[in-house]
């Protein structure tokens, strides 16, 4: 089974080089320490950054230079800054590459929920309905089951929709999945996982062909 | 040159009643019209509508507002950071709009440029869409989303000159230029008024045309949310 | 009769404090040059330029630096260069106080024309149509006659439209003119024209109430 | 850093063939890609749609396409400064479509934006409104007007660097920003391509993400249209 750092270093597989990349709050932001050697990418935040660097050192950290987790930052050379406008022009107008966020629930047509819990919790949706509506490119991060156990792998989602057949892969700490329009077709497994710990654990409908290579991170 | 300069937060904010809608510029805590905020406390206003991405935390930003229960309506995209906020929304107490970030800044935008409507794909099938026309483009649905409209709208910018012409830095820029000139009156508060013809006319992110009233800013906190460092090795 | 100048002139009292002004090409550009004393205005030119200043001094002039004519400019201290999207953002979203252009001819009912002659002449509408559409006070600068010496004020239009019902007032070689439901109400003559020459010279419907003052430059 | 920096016009280039929709920056003959169309008229490469706020005159800029009748249609708000354009427009030879400068300019940031259509006043009742959708917002009537599409867009700038950042320079940056990102290749040339981290972040005019190769441009004519000067006294 793999832990968020594994999930990040599985997901860092992902990046191309020539990559903008936008990465949602959690597991996806530690996928920014495991970018592979010899590749080139940018990460872009929605509250208006390009070419994010790592934290900045204690004592250098400057209140106007956040992420979207409102997290102090710092920027690298080539680095730009622009208003909430441009920030969407870039995300709406498909010149973000990848964007990889978490969710509460994935369903096997695509569909994606992660920002409400009707009754219970609404912090909103941020920028991920502007993203997962208009990226071609979403990878979902998150854990494959709930904190009770159920299943986020789902036939239909249960909770308000944040986009409607939008997620095209899924990295979770058991598993790589591909959304296709049969279902979920199985890519990878993590290691010390078996077929029927996925199967368990999967809700909606899963697709296992050929060997299930093991996830190597 | 049209001279926006005024002497301070009490004279830049006078009209304000209540009732009024508003846009204050910030992400989080971020770029956050410190000084005009704390004014809409000191004159006790309420039943505001606030269009703002984000509520602020509970001691802090539109937290005060909250507090002092002044506000009966939010339009944000995310309101996560403010408990106070989730009690009052819970309870009914406060209405509340949420909104896609892009959206959010969009109507903004759309409302600085006399765009009326505009379509967009983010939250194409979801509740954001409720009730809203839907339609294809090029194979792809669109939501048809509008031009907000509000009475002041509240800036903060890094620096500025009596033109009312505006300079932000960093991320605190965010929703800062596109709010300008989209409300009937832009309150613009800066940590520095410069002296006209110091700000270099092809670097200027807002000009003043946008901006009916400035002044320089005091005392600014610039509360940092949430603090991540590296150490130094 | 006015001559150019002397329809400039009269223009530049419709200036006030405050005023942000868009110019057009030809008479309209000369108003600059009157502006009142003691009232501050700012001249914004589509192109992307507000602040703008008087021509340079020869051997200052900048390729980079120009107005809507493609002149060569200058600009004032508090002034801003900006792209063509936010330029039509102040003309679309009504923050230019004042535009004052040129027509080929005016109708009764506020049409304009002033950017084609099917067949003969096709420049293109350029920023006009998004100016008359946007602005709630636009004034035109034309000579009441054109060069067969037939009324450039008409009951309809003739010629393709640049914009609909949107011209509220009108400044001629021989008289000033307001756009009212009624027709084209006469405010104010020209020195040394009489209310005949202005019937004769105007073919929409002209109202004429009181005693017409005679202008004043 | 993603690098986009190539080493001249004809890497620039690359992949432009007949019968291909452009976006060209500038106004006039101002902010125009003077590297790139000089690379065309080498090119030979016919039958081409310009996207362009103007045409240039007779032996500059567009002019020099158009001498060569190498474009087949001209998509443009001002036309006025170029008697070959008039010729082949009269004779029917050139497809002309004249749009509002607004509408032009917002038609290409919606392409850079992701947004496939938007509502403006602009020619409405006019014979550019004709064939298409007109609808009342608000008590005013509004046309709904479509993002363009374009193959190549060629701007220039004033300086960039490899990330392709771009800063402009005067009224020179005119419709240049806004064709960044809007074609499926843009394409940047600049009077000084600048070491990297020496652009301040806060002062770009367009992040390099618009931008997919820069290059260091050679000898600009930047050539004066109407040169207007007062005289010392």
């Amino acid at each position: 089974m793999l832990d968020k750092i594994g999930i990040a270093k599985r997901l860092a597989k992902e990046l191309k080089d020539g990559y903008y990349v936008n990465l949602g709050i959690g597991i996806p932001t530690l996928v920014a320490n495991y970018v592979p050697e010899g590749i080139a990418v940018e990460f872009q935040s929605e509250n208006g950054v390009l070419g994010m660097g790592p934290f900045p050192f204690e004592g250098e950290e400057d209140a106007d230079i956040i992420n979207a987790g409102k997290q102090t930052i710092t920027t690298l050379p080539g680095a730009s800054f622009f208003d909430s406008a441009l920030s969407f022009s870039m995300i709406r107008g498909k010149h973000v590459d990848l964007t990889i966020l978490g969710a509460m629930e994935v369903a096997e047509n695509g569909d994606i929920a992660n920002w409400k819990i009707p009754g219970k919790m609404v912090k909103g949706m941020g920028g991920a309905m502007d993203l997962v509506a208009s990226a071609e490119n979403i990878i979902v991060a998150m854990m494959h089951t709930n904190k009770e156990g159920e299943s986020k792998l789902l036939k239909r989602c249960s909770l308000p929709l944040t986009g409607v057949g939008c997620i095209k892969k899924i990295v979770t700490n058991l598993a790589v999945l591909e959304v296709t329009e049969k279902g979920f077709k199985l890519l990878e497994r993590a290691p010390g996982v078996s077929i029927d710990d996925i199967k368990n654990a999967t809700e909606g409908k899963l697709i296992i062909e050929d060997d299930i290579p093991e996830i190597i991170v | 040159m049209i001279n926006k300069e005024v002497a301070n937060v009490q004279e830049a904010l006078k009209g304000v009643t209540h009732n009024m809608v508003f846009m204050l510029g910030g992400f989080g805590l971020c770029g956050i019209p410190e000084n005009a905020i704390a004014q809409l406390v000191k004159l006790g206003v309420k039943g505001l509508t606030c269009i703002s991405n984000n509520a602020g935390v509970d001691d802090f930003g539109l937290g005060l507002l909250l507090q002092k229960k002044q506000i009966k309506k939010m339009i944000s995209s995310y309101v996560g950071e403010n408990e106070e906020f989730e009690r009052q929304m819970l309870s009914g107490e406060l209405d509340v709009e949420l909104i896609p970030q892009g959206t959010l800044a969009e109507r903004c935008r759309a409302a600085q440029a006399g765009f009326p409507a505009f379509y967009t794909p983010a939250g194409y099938g979801t509740e954001v869409a409720e009730g809203k026309e839907t339609r294809e483009f090029n194979g792809k649905m669109y939501v048809l989303e509008h031009a907000f409209k509000a009475d002041f709208a509240f800036i903060k910018a890094w620096k500025g000159d009596a033109a009312g012409n505006l300079v932000f830095k960093g991320t605190a820029r965010n929703f800062n230029p596109i709010m300008c000139g989209a409300a009937k009156i832009t309150v613009a508060e800066v940590e520095e008024l410069v002296p006209l013809g110091t700000l270099d006319p092809n670097q200027i992110h807002i000009p003043g045309i946008f901006v009916q009233r400035i002044f320089q800013g005091i005392n600014y906190e610039k509360r940092i949310e949430q603090r991540t460092v590296r150490t130094k090795s």
